[in-house]
Order: C-alpha cells, then sequence, then structure tokens
C-alpha cells in the first residue's frame, strides 16, 4: 500500500510539473503584462503537433525536434499578442474572451490539419524505472527534470537580469517602469513570446508521453489555472508547487477515493488553501 | 461570408409554410454530427464516409427511381456535440431544406434531444443514427423513423454475449477489471457487461475516469494491486491508447479484453502486451488485401480526401455510414419512391445489402452486419476470425 | 461626552504608527490633529472610523466600544470619515455620488420596509432624499458640478465632493483627513466657510491637518502627535507655542537649513 | 429607451410574421439564455463579482424541477418554486464563503468555477437520483392557464415562444426593479469602489450576497425551462463551457446593461446557424467574429451604442 501511495505520490509529481509549466505563462503574462491567455492550452498543442510532425512525419530526433515546436509555438503567441491580446491589457474578461475567440481558431485549424482522430508519436525513450513495486516511466522522469530545470532557470533569470527587474518594476506601476526607461511594448512582446514557448515546449513533452488530440488543450489550461492561483499569482516558484500539489492531491486521492470524482479533489484543497491564503500559498497579500 | 441564405428560405416559406420536399430531382439527406468539439471522432469520420458515398453516387451520374434520375444532396451540419445546436439544426434541415432522410447522430446526448421533434415527423422522417441509447427506443411505437445503423453489444445479434464467452473459453479468464470514461458509453457498457459477467460466475471491478483524463497511472496502479487476469478498457481511441501503453509501459497490466475499439494501440506496443483480444467490425489491413470492395473504398477514400487512410477505428464509422449510403438508395430503388420514408423503410426492413458488409436491419430496424474477432498475442501475431450473424 | 480614545496603538511590523493616545471630543466641538507627515495622524483618524484595528486600546462612543465594529456599522452610528486623497465613485454623476451616500439616510427612514421600495412605493422617501442630495450639494455649494461626471471633477471639487458624501450620512461626527491640502486658496476659504456651515448645523468635527494655519482659526481645540504620540493638547494658540510641538515642526525646518 | 421599447415590442410581435419552428426555436434558445445572460450580469456587470457558478444553478434547478415534478407529482411550477429557493440556498452558502474571505476576480471566479465542478461531479455520479451520465428524459410539460380553455399544456414553438420571452420579461423587469432602487445603487458603489462604499454605511458583504443570491435564484428559472423545453437534462448542463458561453454572450451584448446580454444571447445563439461553411472553418470564423466583436466594441454592442448616442447627445 505504502509503494502504491508512494509511487502515485511520485507520479503526480511528475503529472503536476505539467501543470506547473503552464502554470508559469499564466503567471508571467498576468502577472507582468497583465494580459489573462487563457488560451496557453492551444500554444502547448501546437507546441505537441509541431513536435509529432518534425519527430515523426519530418524524421527528427526527438530532442532536435523540441526547438522549432516550441519556436512555433512561440511564433504563434507572437502574432496573437501583435493581432489580438496587447489590446486586452488589465481588461481581464476581455482577455478571457479573446481567448475563447483563439481556443476556436486554434482547434479548428488543427482539425483541419490533423483530423479528429487521435495520433501518437512513436515512442522515444521507452520502458519504466523500477523500484521496487514503483515503476515511472523513464520519459517521465526526463520531462519532469526538463520542466524543474526550466522553471528555476527562469526563477535565477528574471530575479538577475535585467529584464527580470524592468519586469518586476512594470508589473507594479507600468508608468513609471515607462519612465525608467523600460520600453513596455518590447517587454510585454517577450514577455508573451516567453509564455507561449514555455507552453510550446508542455506540449513538445506532452507529445513523448501521451496521445495528441485537436481538443488536448482544453484540460491543460484549467489545470494550470488552478495551479498558478495555488501558487499565487506573480509567483515563479509557486506556480511549479502548485502544479505539484494538484498533481500529487489527484494522483494520491484516486487511489483512496473513487477515481470518478479526481478532479474535485485538487479543486476542494484548491478552495480549503484560498480561505486561508487568499492570495494563494506564495502570492503577497 | 455569412450566407443568411437559411434565414432568408425560411422567412419564404412563413408564407407558404414548410414546402412539401418535391425538390425536383434531388434527394436531400440531411446529417446532423459533431465534426468539431471534444467528442467529434465519431461524427467527423462518419460525415466523411457519407459525404465520399454522395460524392461517387453523383459522379456516376444519380440513380434511378422509376423513370426519373436523382442526384443526391448532402446538407451536412455540425452540431459541436451540443443538443441545443442539434435540435435547431434537424428543425432546419426537416422545414426549410425539407430533408426527409437523415443521418446521425453518433452521440446519444444529441439523440436524446432531438427525439422528440423527429418524433412528430414518425413516418414522414428516417433517421439513420448510431447513437448508443437509440437501442433503446428504435422499434418501439412512435419511433419508426429511426434505424439503429451500429451493431450492438447485447442481444441475440449482438457481440458481446459472444466475445465473453471466446475469452472464458479461450483464456479461462476469471477476474476481470473495467475502466470506463464516465459518460453515456461507459455507463451502457456497463449495463451490459456486468450482468454477463455475474452470470458467467467471472469476478470483477469497475472504476470510471473523468472523460478528458490521458494519466491513468493512479488508477491503472490500483487497478494492477488487484491483480485482474484481463483489462477491459474503454474504447474511445483518445483515451484507449494512452491506457493500454501505460499500462503496458509499467509492465503491470499486459492483458486487455476490448468490445468496442481499435486494434491500433494494441499493434503499436506489441511487445508489451500479453494478450490483446478486440472485436473489429472489420479488420481492414486484411480486408483490404482480400476484398475488392474494400480495396476500392480505400482507394477512393485517399483520392476524395488527399489523406493517408487511417486503418484505427475510425474506418467503421465513415465505412459503415458509406455502405448506409448506397443502402438506402437500393432501398429507394426497391420501394420505387424518394418521397415516402415510411415505404424506404419497410423495403430496408425487407432487404439485405451487400457491400463492404452484409447488412440487413433486424424486425427492431437496428443493423446486424458481419464482424471479426482479432486476437493480437506478444510480439505481433494475429488470429482473426470473421463472423457472420446473417 | 461623544468619543472617547482611550490609549489607542497601532504597530506595524515592528515599526509604531501610533502610541498610547488618549483624548476625548465633545459634542459640538471641532477638535484639531496636528502633526508633521508621518506622524500617525491619519492611521489614527482610520481606527476610528474602523478601517484599522487598533493594537491595543479602545474607541468609545457613547460609552460603547468601537473599535472592533466594521466600518459601515460605525458609519451607521454616526461617525462618518473622508479621505486624504478623495474617493469618488468616478463613473457617476455628482449628484449620483450623493444619492448613493443616502444610503443610511434611506435605512433610518424606512428599516426593514426598503423592500416595498423596490417595488416603486416609498416613493415619498426618494423624493425627500433627492431633495436633500440638492441641499447638501449647495451647502458645498458644487451644486453647479451636479450633472458632471465625477471623475471629471477637479482635485478640489473631488474632495468637496467626498465631504458632501460623508454629509449626506448626516453624520454626529465627521472626521476629515487633510481636507485643506492641495487645495488651492479661494478653495480653502470656501472650505472654512463650508465646515463653518456644517458645523452649525450641529455636527462635531475632528479635523487631522499638517499645517495648524488652516486650524488656527478653526478649531475649538487641538491635538499634536509626533511620531504617534500625542505631544501637546490645549487652545489652537497654546499648542501652536508649546516648545514640544515647535520642535517637531522646526526639527524638520533644521533639516531643511 | 426608445430603442428598448421597440426591441420588446418587436420580439412581441414577431410570431405574427414568423411561424418558422426552426427560427422562432432560435428565439426560444435564446431567450432561455437571455435569461441566464441578464442574472450573470446582475453579478458581473452591476455588481462587479465575475461569477463562474451559473451553470450549477442552471443544472441543478433543471435537475430538481423535474425531479420534483414526477416524483411529487407537483405542476411545473410549483417545483419551480423549491428550485429557486435550493438556488438562493447554494448561492448563500458559496457567496458567503467567497465574500467573507474576501476572495476577488480572479480568485473568486475560479473559486466560483471550483465550487461549480464539484457539484457537477456529484450530480454525475450520484447515479440513484441523478442517472448519472445516462441523463434524464423529461416527458412532462409546463402548464399554464388559457381563458376559456382552462388549464393547458405548453406545446409548440409558439406558446414555447411566448412562455419563454415573457420568463426573460420578468427577470428583466425584477432585474431593473432592484437596479432602480437602493439595492442598485449599493451594487454599484461595490462595483465601483468597495472601500469608499464602506465608509458610507453600506454592509459590502450582505449587498454582494444579495446580488449573488437574486442573480442565482432567477437564473435557476432558466435550468427548468431548459430541461423541459429540449426534453432531456444531462450533467452537461453545469459544464464550465456554460459559464464561457453566458460571459461571453454578456460581453458581446454589453456588460452592465440590461438589454446587452439578450442582443449577446440572440447573436450567439444565432450565429453559429447563420454561417453555412464547412464544419472546421465555420467555427473558425464564429471565434474571429467572437474577437474582432470584442476588440472593435470593448464595451459590447449595446455599450457601445449607449456611448454614441450620449455623444450625439451631447
Amino acid at each position: 500500500m505504502t509503494q502504491l501511495v508512494l509511487g502515485q505520490a511520485l507520479n503526480g509529481a511528475i503529472i503536476g510539473a505539467m501543470y506547473g509549466i503552464i502554470a508559469l505563462g499564466i503567471t508571467l503574462t498576468f502577472g507582468i503584462t497583465g494580459i489573462v491567455n487563457f488560451a496557453l492550452g492551444e500554444f502547448m498543442m501546437i507546441g505537441a503537433y509541431a513536435t509529432y510532425a518534425l519527430a515523426d512525419r519530418g524524421g527528427l530526433p526527438y530532442p532536435v525536434a523540441v526547438v522549432p515546436a516550441c519556436l512555433i509555438a512561440a511564433a504563434a503567441g507572437y502574432l496573437s499578442n501583435k493581432a489580438f491580446f496587447r489590446f486586452t491589457r488589465n481588461n481581464l474578461v476581455n482577455g478571457l474572451l479573446v481567448s475563447i475567440g483563439l481556443i476556436s481558431i486554434f482547434e479548428s485549424a488543427s482539425m483541419l490539419l490533423w483530423t479528429a482522430t487521435p495520433v501518437e508519436m512513436h515512442f522515444v525513450l521507452p520502458g519504466a524505472l523500477r523500484l521496487g513495486d514503483i515503476g515511472l516511466p523513464k520519459m517521465k522522469l526526463v520531462v519532469f527534470a526538463v520542466i524543474v530545470a526550466v522553471i528555476v532557470a527562469t526563477y535565477f533569470a528574471l530575479a538577475r537580469t535585467w529584464l527580470g527587474r524592468a519586469s518586476f518594476a512594470y508589473a507594479q506601476n507600468p508608468e513609471a517602469a515607462m519612465l525608467m526607461g523600460v520600453h513596455t511594448p518590447r517587454l510585454e512582446t517577450a514577455v508573451m513570446l516567453y509564455s507561449t514557448g514555455l507552453a510550446g515546449l508542455g506540449g513538445a513533452l506532452y507529445a513523448s508521453l501521451y496521445s495528441l488530440e485537436p481538443a488536448m488543450g482544453g484540460v491543460y489550461v484549467l489545470k494550470g489555472m488552478e495551479a498558478a492561483i495555488l501558487g499565487g499569482i506573480g509567483s515563479l516558484m509557486g506556480s511549479l508547487w502548485g502544479g505539484v500539489i494538484l498533481g500529487v492531491i489527484e494522483g494520491v486521492g484516486s487511489i483512496f477515493l473513487p477515481t470518478a470524482f479526481r478532479d474535485a479533489y485538487g479543486l476542494a484543497v484548491l478552495v480549503a488553501i484560498l480561505l486561508f491564503r487568499p492570495s494563494g500559498l506564495f502570492g503577497d497579500e | 461570408m455569412i450566407t443568411v441564405r437559411s434565414l432568408v428560405i425560411a422567412l419564404t416559406i412563413l408564407v407558404l409554410g414548410p414546402l412539401s420536399a418535391n425538390a425536383q430531382d434531388v434527394v436531400k439527406i440531411g446529417q446532423i454530427e459533431a465534426q468539431t468539439g471534444a467528442n467529434a471522432i465519431y461524427g467527423w469520420m462518419s460525415s466523411q464516409g457519407t459525404a465520399l458515398a454522395v460524392d461517387e453516387i453523383n459522379k456516376g451520374g444519380g440513380f434511378k427511381v422509376g423513370n426519373k434520375t436523382y442526384k443526391i444532396q448532402l446538407i451536412a451540419l455540425d452540431t459541436r456535440g451540443e443538443p441545443k445546436e442539434a435540435t435547431v439544426q434537424l428543425k432546419r434541415l426537416v422545414e426549410v431544406d425539407g430533408a426527409k432522410y437523415i443521418f446521425g447522430p453518433f452521440l446519444s446526448n444529441v439523440f436524446l434531444a432531438v427525439r422528440p421533434y423527429a418524433g412528430e415527423f414518425n413516418g414522414k422522417l428516417l433517421m439513420w443514427g448510431g447513437a448508443t441509447r437509440i437501442h433503446d427506443y428504435v422499434g418501439t411505437p412512435g419511433h419508426e423513423f429511426l434505424m439503429r445503423t451500429w451493431n450492438w453489444d447485447a442481444g441475440k445479434n449482438g457481440f458481446g454475449e459472444l466475445m465473453v464467452d471466446n475469452l472464458v473459453k479461450t483464456t479461462g479468464a476469471k477476474k476481470i477489471a473495467m475502466l470506463f470514461q464516465n459518460d453515456q458509453g461507459g455507463k451502457v457498457l456497463e449495463d451490459i457487461y456486468v450482468p454477463m459477467f455475474k452470470a458467467k460466475g467471472i469476478e470483477y471491478r469497475l472504476d470510471y475516469f473523468e472523460p478528458g483524463t490521458k494519466d491513468f497511472s493512479a488508477v491503472l496502479a490500483k487497478i494492477a494491486a488487484w491483480k485482474p487476469d484481463f483489462l477491459f478498457p474503454s474504447y474511445a481511441d483518445s483515451y484507449l491508447y494512452d491506457i493500454v501503453r501505460q499500462a503496458t509501459e509499467s509492465g503491470q497490466l499486459t492483458k486487455f479484453f476490448l468490445v468496442r475499439g481499435s486494434l491500433g494501440p494494441g499493434l503499436k506496443n506489441k511487445d508489451g502486451i500479453g494478450e490483446y483480444m478486440v472485436y473489429v467490425p472489420k479488420y481492414f489491413e486484411e480486408a483490404e488485401k482480400k476484398d475488392p470492395k474494400v480495396a476500392k473504398f480505400i482507394k477512393s477514400y485517399k483520392d476524395f480526401y488527399k489523406r493517408d487512410f487511417p486503418y484505427d477505428q475510425a474506418p467503421l464509422c465513415s465505412a459503415s455510414c458509406y455502405d448506409h449510403v448506397y443502402m438506402l438508395v437500393e432501398a429507394m430503388k426497391k420501394a420505387g419512391t424518394v418521397d415516402d420514408p415510411a415505404a424506404v423503410r419497410k423495403a430496408l426492413m425487407s432487404m439485405t445489402y451487400d457491400g463492404m458488409w452484409r447488412i440487413r436491419f433486424d424486425e427492431k430496424g437496428e443493423a446486424v452486419f458481419n464482424f471479426d474477432v482479432v486476437r493480437l498475442k506478444k510480439g505481433g501475431a494475429l488470429e482473426v476470425t470473421h463472423i457472420n450473424p446473417n | 461626552m461623544a468619543l472617547e480614545v482611550r490609549g489607542l496603538s497601532k504597530h506595524f511590523a515592528g515599526l509604531v504608527a501610533v502610541a498610547e493616545v488618549s483624548f476625548r471630543v465633545a459634542p459640538g466641538e471641532i477638535l484639531g490633529i496636528i502633526g508633521p507627515n508621518g506622524s500617525g495622524k491619519t492611521t489614527l483618524l482610520s481606527m476610528m472610523a474602523g478601517l484599522l484595528a487598533p493594537t491595543v486600546g479602545s474607541v468609545l462612543w457613547k460609552g460603547r466600544e468601537i473599535q472592533r465594529l466594521r466600518p459601515d456599522l460605525i458609519a451607521g452610528l454616526g461617525i462618518v470619515k473622508t479621505f486624504q486623497n478623495p474617493q469618488v465613485f468616478a463613473e457617476l454623476t455628482v449628484s449620483d455620488n450623493v444619492l448613493v451616500a443616502s444610503h443610511l439616510a434611506l435605512k433610518r427612514a424606512l428599516g426593514a420596509r426598503r423592500g416595498l421600495e423596490v417595488l416603486g412605493a416609498a416613493q415619498a422617501v426618494e423624493h425627500r432624499l433627492a431633495a436633500r442630495v440638492g441641499e447638501v450639494l449647495a451647502l458645498c455649494n458644487i451644486g453647479a458640478a451636479a450633472q458632471q461626471l465625477a471623475g471629471n471633477l477637479s482635485y478640489g471639487e473631488e474632495k468637496m465632493l467626498g465631504i458632501a458624501m460623508a454629509l449626506m450620512c448626516d453624520p454626529e461626527l465627521l472626521l476629515l483627513d487633510e481636507p485643506a491640502s492641495g487645495l488651492g486658496r479661494d478653495e480653502v476659504r470656501n472650505l472654512e466657510t463650508v465646515l463653518d456651515n456644517v458645523h452649525t448645523a450641529g455636527t462635531t468635527l475632528c479635523i487631522v491637518d499638517h499645517k495648524i494655519g488652516f486650524l488656527r482659526g478653526l478649531a475649538d481645540r487641538v491635538i499634536a502627535l509626533n511620531y504617534g504620540q500625542m505631544i501637546a493638547e490645549g487652545a489652537p494658540e497654546q499648542v501652536l507655542n508649546d516648545p514640544a510641538v515647535v520642535e517637531a515642526y522646526l526639527g524638520a525646518g533644521h533639516a531643511r537649513a | 429607451m426608445t430603442g428598448q421599447a421597440l426591441l420588446w415590442g418587436g420580439l412581441y410581435a414577431l410570431p405574427i410574421f414568423v411561424r418558422s419552428d426552426f427560427l422562432l426555436t432560435i428565439f426560444i434558445f435564446t431567450f432561455i439564455y437571455g435569461i441566464l445572460a441578464v442574472t450573470f450580469d446582475l453579478i458581473f456587470g452591476f455588481t462587479g463579482q465575475l461569477s463562474m457558478f451559473h451553470p450549477a444553478v442552471f443544472g441543478v434547478s433543471a435537475y430538481m424541477t423535474h425531479l420534483l415534478a414526477v416524483h411529487y407529482k407537483l405542476p411545473f411550477w410549483a417545483a419551480t418554486v423549491p428550485s429557486a429557493a435550493a438556488a438562493i440556498v447554494l448561492a448563500i452558502i458559496v457567496g458567503s464563503i467567497c465574500f467573507k474571505f474576501r476572495l476577488k476576480t480572479f480568485y473568486f471566479a475560479v473559486v466560483t468555477l471550483a465550487f461549480a465542478e464539484m457539484i457537477r461531479l456529484g450530480v454525475m455520479n450520484w447515479n440513484s437520483v441523478t442517472n448519472g451520465t445516462l441523463g434524464l428524459v423529461v416527458a412532462g410539460k409546463p402548464t399554464i392557464y388559457w381563458p376559456g380553455s382552462g388549464i393547458v399544456p405548453v406545446k409548440g414553438p409558439i406558446a414555447w415562444y411566448y412562455l419563454t420571452l415573457v420568463c426573460l420579461s420578468l427577470t428583466v423587469l425584477v432585474c431593473a426593479r432592484c437596479l432602480r432602487s437602493w439595492m442598485g445603487r449599493c451594487f454599484g458603489a461595490i462595483r465601483l469602489n468597495e472601500d469608499l462604499a464602506r465608509t458610507l454605511g453600506i454592509n459590502v458583504f450582505r449587498y454582494k450576497l444579495l446580488s449573488f443570491a437574486i442573480g442565482n435564484a432567477l437564473a435557476s428559472f432558466a435550468g427548468g425551462l431548459y430541461g423541459y423545453y429540449t426534453g432531456y437534462i444531462d450533467p452537461g448542463y453545469l459544464g464550465i463551457n456554460q459559464s464561457m458561453e453566458v460571459l461571453a454572450m454578456v460581453l458581446l451584448g454589453g456588460q452592465g446593461t440590461l438589454v446587452g446580454p439578450i442582443v449577446g444571447s440572440l447573436v450567439l445563439t444565432g450565429l453559429p446557424h447563420a454561417i453555412d461553411l464547412r464544419a472546421e472553418v465555420r467555427s473558425i470564423l464564429y471565434g474571429a467574429i467572437l474577437i474582432f466583436t470584442i476588440l472593435v466594441m470593448p464595451r459590447g454592442i449595446v455599450g457601445t451604442l449607449n456611448a454614441w448616442r450620449s455623444r450625439r447627445g451631447a
């Protein structure tokens, strides 16, 4: 039993990291530019299909295919920012509506390209690592490592670099930041590129674990949103922790309780935490 | 370009009242399927099969009934899987376009929402649906407009009993773990198979998962701890691939039993699986070589859609709808009318169509046709059994 | 005895904003509270209005402890505060702003019978309130701007509107946070006359200001704060000449030199 | 104002010219979703609370109305009352939790969404009562008193058209009355400046809760009507996408207005049936229209019209 629970705790943490990378994107875009990009799941979908196309159809080795896939997602993000999102700054709900529109556009576009029938990439790194009764697929461990590395790197980069300081200055007070000489539109673009690129990476990693379908983005953006809120909007490490907590609770929860309620376990904990820390675990009051 | 065509037509008929659709020499077939959205797989494929058949027939100059040659006009609408959309669309098809033959729906929630309206046109309408829940209504009084185009696990013509017998006889399975998505399909499978397992004294457990789940490791681990002989997973490909992969990857569960679903996941993980027993309406990879009709179908599919042929679960929808269009045409010829669905239905009930499948309808109006049972062994060794209930 | 403050203190993460302040406000008087910036005047006022919970000490209103009550309840008891940097409902017209402030008046007038008002009954009361709005605007002489959007007002007008809204709650004790700051000379003179009228109409005033000049003519009594402590109390002139006060202010003066 | 009179007059007169079941059905759905949109706007557009709880109330009341009618042999209208009561109870529980803990914007939205999801999962798995994912078939019809013919069931598009239109009108009427009263003033004050509202003696918690309760109570009728009109209820009623659809209606039509949500509802219900293209292209176009409308008219159709009119007036 302990083995079962331990195994699912680990596994949940890995799945949670996937939520975390989306959460990071949400936190960055909202925390820094005040834009709600609820369509991040679609950029994840783009990254996933791009990886599939390049690695499976194009015959590139998977690690090589990931990079252009992220770039493609980021490019899509850049365009949608230029075309739509930048007009929804600090207008949470209009951002939400634009996202709804984008979701419908991207989903249908990928249906035109890839059809509704799911596709599955060749197995990049098959087999599992066995520790006693616990079996963890090797690829999952790789995915986990990559995501944690990326999020931690982002954390330090934003804490140390000019861009980082600029972004937080911007988040605090855009006008002042403008005076300080932070070129805000450029910053906005940078954040948008990065967050959608991250989503693309999330998708690329996703593609190595699960089968793909055009509607895949929906679930993850919700989980990402929950994770971001749980960790506290604006907190980078918070997004990782939020995701991991969510994943672990879902995993362990469905060991002891019916699987049909899996999503409810995460939500219940989310609510409970928000009541005691209204701005998330790591969010500042 | 937003054409307000439908609205305009509607406005015109307001004055005249619904047109009696003696549309010159065109037979209108309406279709309500989810072509986009989360549950689009079935609807999308079936609408492809229909479109393909209609295109072939029209290119071939249409078909003759009596001394008149008819072409088919297919009006395929996308319900997005939303009952609300579908209700409006069906009304449009019947009232504005005057279609008397409706293909679809494949989704039970959509069917249940459009049923009352369609019922108002009982005898003046023929609805070819695949939805599981049509089974509860087809052949009952007031539902003579229904034809169930899909085969059924339960009942004397069904394949469920046969599959389970087969399983028990050949493998001596005693413990079966079911893992279904929590939706109509899953619930219906429970209603059918739980009693069967009980009757056969098979020990079973049943877990449901939220539609949209991609990672099953938790529930699979839970199931593995129960040590079943076979895992009986949910059928939609979007889950099947992940379930089979994750179950075999961790080496916990390697024997699978599927009554709906496709061979693809098994083949993909052929080195991981112990055994993979699946019901398939047709094992296309094999049939393509043996049956010219199938070969022709696959070829024209590729030409028409400029796309590889998806050999997986999907073809069964497209192929069967493809056959159904031809079958409908045959029935019209036999009945000698295109305007009287009741007569056409009578003709259908008394005929057997010999297409890619041998299809006939039982007394209730449910399709009965031949299917294959495929057993896949570790390493990819295949054993196909052809079964023909006709 | 209208209001009594007993040993009121407020600590923010180690920093002491207000320390052991005690004083009383007699009915009908005008009490001034002075002190250099950061001496804790605003904090003190916020605690009196229930916007901040004191760390220790109590505020009594007619002998009843109110320091733990919600601000809206305190307002209901007749203690209303205005904000230093004016707060208005920018998207509403000036008169609508004041009408919103009629909430308490309506509550007092109708009580539970407000339910009927939804059904269009009790129109009379509504009309009376509308009339009252006119009076208040006139009193604060911003009647001219009645139909403007509050967002388009000048800083001075916004402050006046803030006072008008406070008056609409017809308070017994009106707490004014630096009403004169940022106003032009005529605006200040105008403010003085308005406050004078309000006072003669029977409202007790408690006015915070950092420069004594404005209060000299107005206040009956003045309290001086520095670093959160009360350093002097008495008639304006007396407090003004109090060495401690002079030091507090001139300290800043030396720094400038 | 005249515009409004025209709109309502037009709606009530429409069936005189339009007999098409197809077109009337679009309007019937418009009205039912209109009720949802208007009540959502009361909470969101007027009180400033981005609630994602509407689907829960919509679904629960649909189930309750039907189940009560069946098990206790109640007529439709009698069954809607306890459903509304249940909606109020739910609203008060969820609302007081959220408002007590001062949850705002994003956080409020996510927590209400969380509650809605949990309720959905509950309904979905409570098989003995809700029949789970298989859903319930609703055979009954609402009845009305018709002079001459007495109590008659509501059948046929025209009857349903007027039934739903009247329900929508009543909803709008109730909302308008509340908003024109002191309640409306409090809601506005809370939306615009909570702290100021507090110092003016407004009990922010109470009025947020009031708005939330009224909105959800009225929304519950939409659930009952929808279930009876489509004749089928399933857990999909409680899906998140319902929230999104209603939100889209309100934003598109114009938040903070009572007519806007109805316009939005009409546009989003009618639009998909006005585009005759192949499925994928159609929903691409649909998305594009959503985006561009909101970018061109950030305050929604009606909001922009009003602004334009007042600018011309001034």
